[in-house]
């Protein structure tokens, strides 16, 4: 019994877990009714299927995100691509008025299919370029990616020119505000990514690799592995993550804004993945971790939106809320309670 | 052509759809009235703006003319240019200042005003006698609309104590946030008559989400928003939205004329208000096609 | 009368999780003499020194420093009560100047500010002490990992200590550094400064030390004067069990004699500017090939070339007689080659990963990312060669950065062994091996070789080279100054051609 | 001629960047009329004068392998607190000032010592830094407040002119001493060498016995203090308290280090570097005012694209550079005995 608790709390999971249940708690304690979940027009609806759905494109970043802090890198351009594809994908489909068969209907500019294909190619160019700066030029991460965070806005706005592009097309709107069996679709689109990301890292070698990588380059690239192959398509593959989240986005708000579309989102993606547990200085990394820290920031978002809390405070709030999580799952801060335990307990 | 006015012009940014619709106004004014116009983006920052007064300075333009970002913070650099003998115009919004002579004029909107025109158009039209449960969806905290806004919707009702603001939260000024957070209000209050968004975007947004709970916006719920850009007209024909305040971005030509007059060194009011007028529902599909923005 | 002893250490324990590092471990340092603590890898004896040093704090036990307990809490505390390190592997900052790094933590000041100057003076001149000749204001890395442990070893050596502390600072020496070292020591010892010192040489453990501890699984095995102690002896207290050491070390004769048709590889003039004249060689299957030389010979640089690490600037290779470009380490594995770097902490560890992982890694990255092991394979795999090698760790899923010293080296081996390679580069395999594991890996080397691998042997130990190579290509310089064979070969042979090429 | 010695890889992304600068500043020079003036190159002083100071303060973080998101927030509660203090409570300047850089100081102490102590991430404790400090402007007040007190006007309007038409200011002064002190501190004492030895490699220095817990909460409380001195002259220099001031202005002193020649990855570069890449986000600003036609999108993207050329020439610049010394170190062999045979 006591074995089994030990292993569970040494587990990298079990932290942010508790962090996440508090926060529910919290949730609980000011909203009673914080867990109702009820079905409405066919689908499930209530604060938890809204913290979830909200959730879903900055879960699916993170996880990208990840992998790139994995290598020891960092992207701090995701926001940059989100508003790109954005943009792109809202263009693209548009959507004007025609009358067909006596209806009035909406149409797509351009089949939708094919737009969000050229969203996602959209994206996976940033990531390449991304990549290409990183792997192949050797610039730091951090400026790298950098350009592209500033470039990258100025981009989106040149294809929406600098307006918010609204979507009319009707079918385009089920990826952001869909449901299928009750559940949004954007939660079957983070498990689809989640599935393939942990068949990818655990049952080949890339989580293998990726960890090698980011604990030791020099070492990695001894022992045969393509380093720098490897770092550029972890860019390539973090900006994908960055424009499947732009789809959603932009479904859910039916529209492209290019200058606040993932604005800050990079920040977000990289608390998450950091109260997941994975270690900014890169190697092991937890995928489920980075999923449950997600969901740790927007339960904390929608627990200030829904207590009241005045909006000059947020900040604040959040400030604390984040040094608390991270004093809870530093092993160094239990360390210490624990030998203050054992002092009084000893003397008493 | 050396003869040609030139004139430097420091815009905020790109933030919203509304200042895109603003330095379009006033690309397309000053190349109209044969004015060269030097064109620079603060990206949202004071300094920014700052520094490009300065290089404004430097490059020896004959007058500047800005959107300040905020309203204190420029004696400095405007004595520089009050020192370089530039003249300058303020646009959008004032300045807190000890000198008034730093600047020639202002020409822009009244945010304060806007909200209190917001909150009149709802007294008079949100009738019945029980309370009124108000939310509000603030913009940018801190950033001067947003003070405003409120500041002057919050004057109009004080006087009315069956209106009260029961949340408030900011919406970023952005139809994401907007929506994101109007859910989590209705989740929370059952309870809510009327919507005050500090812009159009954040009131489009949170449309979303009323729907997406099942009720009828503009109906259950009471929405009033500022600005009146295209998207709102769109709502307001969809009868989504009840009414939004315009707040003018087309000061293009009107600033350009003020140059003229500035170079030609003829007296100006201190302030010089845009026109703008309150949008209800019912005369959004007249006034649509008119609608550059 | 019985002099006191300075530093004594009693009954220390100390566990990590799932090992017990150090129990009840003893030990006695009296001023004016060289102590050396032995054991094999894993017994626990760069535990004891971290204990004494302040890295990591015992379970219990005591230690007193001339009669009063200590308990350092960093090394900061123990540098303060007089007590200077060197520990094992190269713990120095590799991003400053080798005069900083001697100095750092002591600057002198003139003034407010530090004197550069007199550090650089000082530096150079605390080398030159160890016959070191180097521009000390160029950084730590850009120097071979042997010069880097002189570097540490003059920074030790420059404090004002009364006991000083030597982790395995010879591994990778060659003799005549490991003199100039012993010619110090000898000199501190006069000074009355106690020194205890770890090696897994013997012959450098008699030519020093007075006295021998010996620690075997953490345990205090006994403390005997070094002259009473025989070889045998000390390795069988060592081991726990009998060890033959002459007779393994008897060379194979039959590999040499099996007569190689081509070389498994031909290089010809392979060089680059400024790092390596162009070198001819041919390494055939069945066969080792020694590099012979002294201290910045060449000897890494050109097993780097060969690897595919720096790139050559000239000159071919040829595989099985077919012209070859190796251009990076994933091309040269992926041509059956394989390399165990000399540096094995920056370029041979993973230090996060287990050593399960670490030993597949290697094998996996030639298979790919998707023809991956499983698990169960990887698991068998590991556990072999830890039965295989003796690698001391309580099961495969340990960090490797978690094993001792010498434990690591042996975990990198195996990451080659399993690629089962055509050629296999060791850059100085040896170093922090004990004895035991020493014998027992030139025996699998020779195995290997036997069954037809290529080897290429470098070593700081002009005699394990000797020992093991079938011919020996003899560097100096950065220039291959001539080969010779390897049977009749013996030191003064070697050092003769180096010399010769002097002249 | 020591080529060699000067062109080591230690200084020569600093020579890299500091001719690019001047390559950047003669293309503006060339393209544009009135560019090219003693003025337009101080203004850069001026007007990035606690962007320099901030990235002063950062350049010790990086070096240590840390990270400060909360620079940014603290220049802004720092223009918050004096404004409020000076322009509400009526406080003297003199006794606001130490007051501010005192709890500049403070912020980075106590996040330095939850780095420390707690073993949490920097990134992490500093972007709660961030919002924590920003959320207490908004606390104060939402609203900016105007600093009207003489003193800061004079200081403000104060110019030390050189020549005709050549000034600086105060702030402009400040941010240069502050340099002085910076690289003095960083190459001549020893908390300066203990930081450049953590970031090469913290276990070691560790374990050559060096104060690493003590440095690294010193650093952040460097960070804290060089973000309210940042601060201050931000009252200086827009005379008001806001707290949106400053916002975004961690990534453009990360982004200065780095440029300069910072490693993210802690221990190599130069505090100097850091003001070599300050004035070149500051030339690449005014390269675009001055050009004056961009619109707000193409203001980005030549934003991006000038600093993606910068980077990428630095980047072949230092290859070929190290090549270069790599080559004379080769020449230089000879001198010490053995002729290389080619
Ligand atoms: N930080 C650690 N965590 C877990 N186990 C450790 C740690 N450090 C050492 N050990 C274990 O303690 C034991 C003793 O290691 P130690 O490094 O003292 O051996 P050693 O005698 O120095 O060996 P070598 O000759 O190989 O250097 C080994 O089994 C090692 O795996
Ligand atoms: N005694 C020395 N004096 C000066 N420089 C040295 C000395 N020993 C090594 N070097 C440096 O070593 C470098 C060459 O090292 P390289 O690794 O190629 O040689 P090596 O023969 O493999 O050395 P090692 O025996 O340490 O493995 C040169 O850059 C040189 O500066
Ligand atoms: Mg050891
Ligand atoms: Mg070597």
């Amino acid at each position: 019994m006591k074995n089994t608790l030990s292993q569970l709390t040494r587990s990298h999971l079990f932290w942010p877990c508790v962090t996440l249940v508090l926060l529910c708690l919290a949730n609980v304690y000011f909203n009673p009714g914080f867990f109702d979940i009820e079905v409405k027009d066919g689908h499930l609806y209530g604060s938890v299927i809204d913290i979830l759905n909200r959730a879903a494109p900055l879960m699916l970043i993170a996880m990208g995100m990840t992998l790139v802090i994995a290598t020891r890198g960092i992207d701090i351009s995701v926001g940059a691509t989100v508003a790109i594809a954005g943009a792109v994908v809202a263009a693209l489909i548009g959507g004007s008025l025609v009358i067909k068969d006596g209806v009035q209907t909406y149409v797509s500019n351009v089949p939708m299919p094919l737009a969000i294909v050229a969203a996602l190619a959209v994206a996976l160019l940033c990531g390449l370029w991304n990549g290409l700066l990183v792997a192949g030029a050797g610039m730091q991460p951090i400026v790298a990616t950098l350009i592209l965070m500033v470039a990258g806005r100025g981009v989106a706005q040149l294809i929406t020119e600098g307006q918010i592009v609204t979507v009319y097309y009707e079918p385009f709107f089920f990826i952001g505000n869909g449901f299928i069996f009750g559940i949004p679709v954007s939660l079957y689109i983070v498990a689809v990514v989640l599935a393939v990301l942990l068949l990818l890292t655990k049952r080949t070698a890339l989580g293998l690799f990726i960890e090698s990588v980011g604990i030791n380059p020099v070492a990695s690239r001894f022992s045969g592995i393509s380093a720098r192959a490897l770092v550029f398509w972890v860019y390539a593959f973090c900006a994908v993550t960055a424009g499947i989240a732009a789809l959603i986005i932009t479904s859910n708000v039916k529209s492209a804004d290019a200058n606040n579309a993932g604005l800050l989102l990079e920040l977000d993606a990289i608390l998450a993945v950091a109260l997941g547990g994975t270690s900014l200085a890169g190697g092991r990394f937890y995928l489920i971790g980075t999923l449950i820290g997600a969901l740790i920031i927007q339960t904390l978002t929608y627990a200030i939106y829904s207590l009241g809390v005045p909006p000059e405070i947020n900040m604040v709030v959040k400030a604390i809320v984040v040094f608390g999580v991270c004093l809870i799952q530093s092993p160094a801060l239990r360390d210490l309670l624990m030998k203050h335990a054992f002092r009084t307990g000893g003397t008493a | 052509s050396a003869s040609a006015l030139t004139l430097g012009f420091a815009q905020v940014g790109a933030e919203s759809e509304w200042r895109t619709a603003n330095t379009g106004s006033i690309k397309e004014a000053a190349k109209a009235a044969g004015i060269s116009l030097k064109f620079s983006d603060a990206q949202q920052k004071q300094e920014n703006q700052i520094k490009a007064i300065r290089s404004f300075i430097a490059q020896k333009v004959d007058v500047i003319a800005f959107a300040p970002v905020v309203t204190t913070g420029w004696d400095t650099v405007l004595a520089e240019a009050k020192r370089a003998k530039i003249p300058v115009i303020l646009t959008d919004r004032s300045i807190e200042t000890k000198d008034p002579s730093l600047y020639v004029t202002m020409i822009g909107s009244d945010f304060t005003e806007e909200g209190r025109k917001a909150a009149k158009w709802m007294l008079e039209n949100v009738k019945g006698q029980g309370d009124v449960n108000i939310v509000e969806l603030q913009g940018t905290v801190g950033s001067a609309p947003a003070i405003e806004r409120k500041k002057g919707f919050e004057e109009v009702i004080k006087s009315e104590p069956r209106f009260k603001i029961t949340r408030s939260q900011t919406g970023d000024f952005t139809r994401a946030k907007g929506k994101e957070v109007m859910e989590a209000f209705l989740k929370t209050d059952k309870n809510i008559q009327v919507l005050y968004a500090h812009n159009d975007d954040m009131a489009i947004g949170a449309i979303q989400a009323i729907e997406a709970a099942g009720m009828k916006p503009g109906k259950d719920i009471t929405i009033i928003s500022i600005d009146a850009v295209k998207g709102a007209f769109e709502a307001m024909m969809a009868g989504k939205l009840n009414v939004s305040v315009e707040c003018n971005p087309l000061l293009g030509p009107q600033l350009m004329n003020i140059v003229k007059d500035v170079k030609a060194g003829k007296q100006l009011p201190k302030r010089i208000n845009t026109e703008e007028g309150v949008f209800p529902m019912e005369t959004a599909a007249k006034e649509f096609p008119n609608r550059k923005y | 009368m019985k002099p006191t002893p300075v530093l004594v250490m009693q009954d220390i324990c100390k566990s990590f999780p799932g090992v017990k590092a150090l129990t009840d471990a003893r030990l006695r340092l009296f001023p004016g003499e060289v102590h050396a603590l032995m054991g094999q890898n894993g017994a626990g004896k760069s535990t004891l020194i971290k204990v004494l040093t302040g890295v990591e704090s015992p379970d219990s036990g005591q230690i007193l420093l001339k009669d009063q307990p200590i308990r350092p809490e960093s090394v900061d505390d123990a540098q303060k009560l007089g007590i200077s390190t060197v520990f094992q592997e190269v713990n120095l900052c590799p991003n400053l100047s080798v005069a900083e790094n001697i100095f750092i933590g002591r600057f002198p000041m003139r003034g407010l500010a530090i004197d550069w100057k007199a550090i650089e003076r000082d530096a150079r001149k605390a080398l030159l002490a160890l016959n070191i000749d180097i521009d000390v204001t160029r950084t730590l890395s850009e120097f071979p990992v042997a010069i880097q442990q002189m570097v540490a070893i003059a920074r030790a050596l420059s404090t004002e200590a009364q006991v000083l502390i030597l982790d395995e600072p010879t591994s990778s020496l060659d003799e005549d550094e490991v003199e100039r070292l012993f010619d110090a020591l000898r000199e501190l010892k006069r000074k009355g400064i106690a020194i205890l010192f770890v090696t897994h040489f013997l012959d450098q453990t008699y030519a020093i030390s007075d006295r021998i501890t010996v620690l075997r699984n953490g345990e205090f095995i006994g403390e005997y004067p070094a002259a009473e102690l025989g070889r045998l002896e000390l390795i069988n207290t060592m081991v726990g069990r009998d060890i033959d050491e002459a007779g393994q070390a008897a060379k194979s004769a039959s590999s040499a004699d099996r007569p190689t048709d081509r070389p498994f590889i031909s290089v010809q003039g392979l060089g680059a500017a400024g790092r390596m004249h162009p070198i001819d060689l041919d390494i055939y299957q069945g066969q080792v090939l020694g590099l012979g030389g002294l201290l910045g010979s060449g000897r890494t640089e050109t097993a780097r070339m060969l690897f595919g690490i720096d790139r050559a600037e000239s000159g071919t290779i040829a595989i099985d007689g077919a012209p070859v470009r190796l251009n990076s380490p994933r091309k040269a594995v992926r041509q059956g080659i394989a390399f165990c770097p000399e540096d094995r902490k920056t370029e041979g560890i993973v230090a996060d990963l287990s050593i399960r992982e670490n030993i597949i890694l290697a094998l996996q990255a030639r298979r790919g990312i998707f023809r991956y092991l499983p698990k169960r394979v990887q698991t068998a795999m590991a556990d072999e060669y830890i039965k295989q090698l003796g690698i001391r760790t309580p099961d495969a899923e340990k960090p490797i950065g978690q094993l001792s010293g010498g434990n690591q080296q042996k975990a990198l081996l195996a990451r080659w062994l399993a690629t089962e390679p055509k050629m296999l580069i060791l850059d100085e395999p040896t170093r922090g091996i004990d004895i035991a594991a020493k014998l027992e890996i030139m025996d699998l080397v020779k195995t290997q070789c036997r069954k037809g691998l290529a080897i290429l042997f470098i070593s700081s130990e002009m005699s394990e080279v000797l020992r093991v190579s079938d011919r020996i290509a003899v560097l100096r310089d950065r220039q291959k100054v001539g080969e010779i064979d390897g049977k009749a070969a013996d030191e003064q042979s070697v050092f003769r051609m180096i010399a010769g090429a002097e002249a | 001629m020591n080529l060699a010695g000067t062109i080591n890889t230690r200084t020569l992304p600093l020579l890299v960047t500091s001719v690019l600068f001047a390559l950047l500043f003669g293309f503006g020079s060339v393209s544009y009329d009135n560019f090219f003036s003693v003025q337009v190159f101080l203004n850069l002083l001026i007007d990035n004068a606690f962007v320099a100071v901030v990235a002063i303060g950062m350049t010790f973080v990086i070096l240590t392998g840390g990270i400060d998101l909360s620079v940014g927030s603290i220049v802004a509660l720092t223009t918050m607190v004096t404004a409020a203090l000076v322009e509400q409570q009526h406080w003297s300047i003199w006794v606001v000032v130490p007051l501010v850089l005192a709890i500049g100081s403070l912020f980075g102490l106590l996040m330095g010592s939850l780095i420390h102590y707690f073993r949490m991430q920097p990134f992490i404790v500093t972007l709660g830094g961030m919002f924590l400090a920003r959320g207490l402007c908004y606390v104060i007040s939402i609203d900016s407040i105007a600093i009207t007190d003489p003193t800061y006007a004079a200081i403000s309007e104060y110019r030390i002119s050189f020549g005709e038409e050549a000034f600086l200011s105060v702030s402009a002064i400040i941010s240069l001493l502050t340099l002085a002190l910076a690289i003095f501190l960083a190459q001549y004492t020893r908390f300066g060498r203990t930081v450049y030895a953590i970031g090469g490699n913290e276990r070691s220095a560790l374990l050559m016995g060096l104060p690493v817990g003590r440095t690294k909460i010193l650093v952040y409380t460097l960070s804290g203090f060089c973000s309210a001195l940042g601060g201050v002259l931000v009252t200086f220099y827009m005379l008001s308290g806001y707290g949106l001031h400053a916002l975004g202005l961690e990534m453009d002193a990360i982004a200065a280090a780095v440029i300069g020649g910072t490693l993210l990855t802690g221990g190599v570069g130069y505090v100097a570097g850091s003001l070599v890449g300050v004035m070149i986000l500051g030339v690449i600003q005014s390269l675009i005012a001055f050009d004056g036609s961009l619109s707000s999108w193409w203001t980005r993207i030549a934003i991006g694209v000038l600093l993606c050329a910068f980077c990428l020439m630095q980047r072949l610049l230092e290859q070929g550079g190290s090549n270069l010394g790599a080559i004379f170190s080769y020449w230089k062999k000879p001198a010490e005995g053995s002729a290389p045979a080619r």
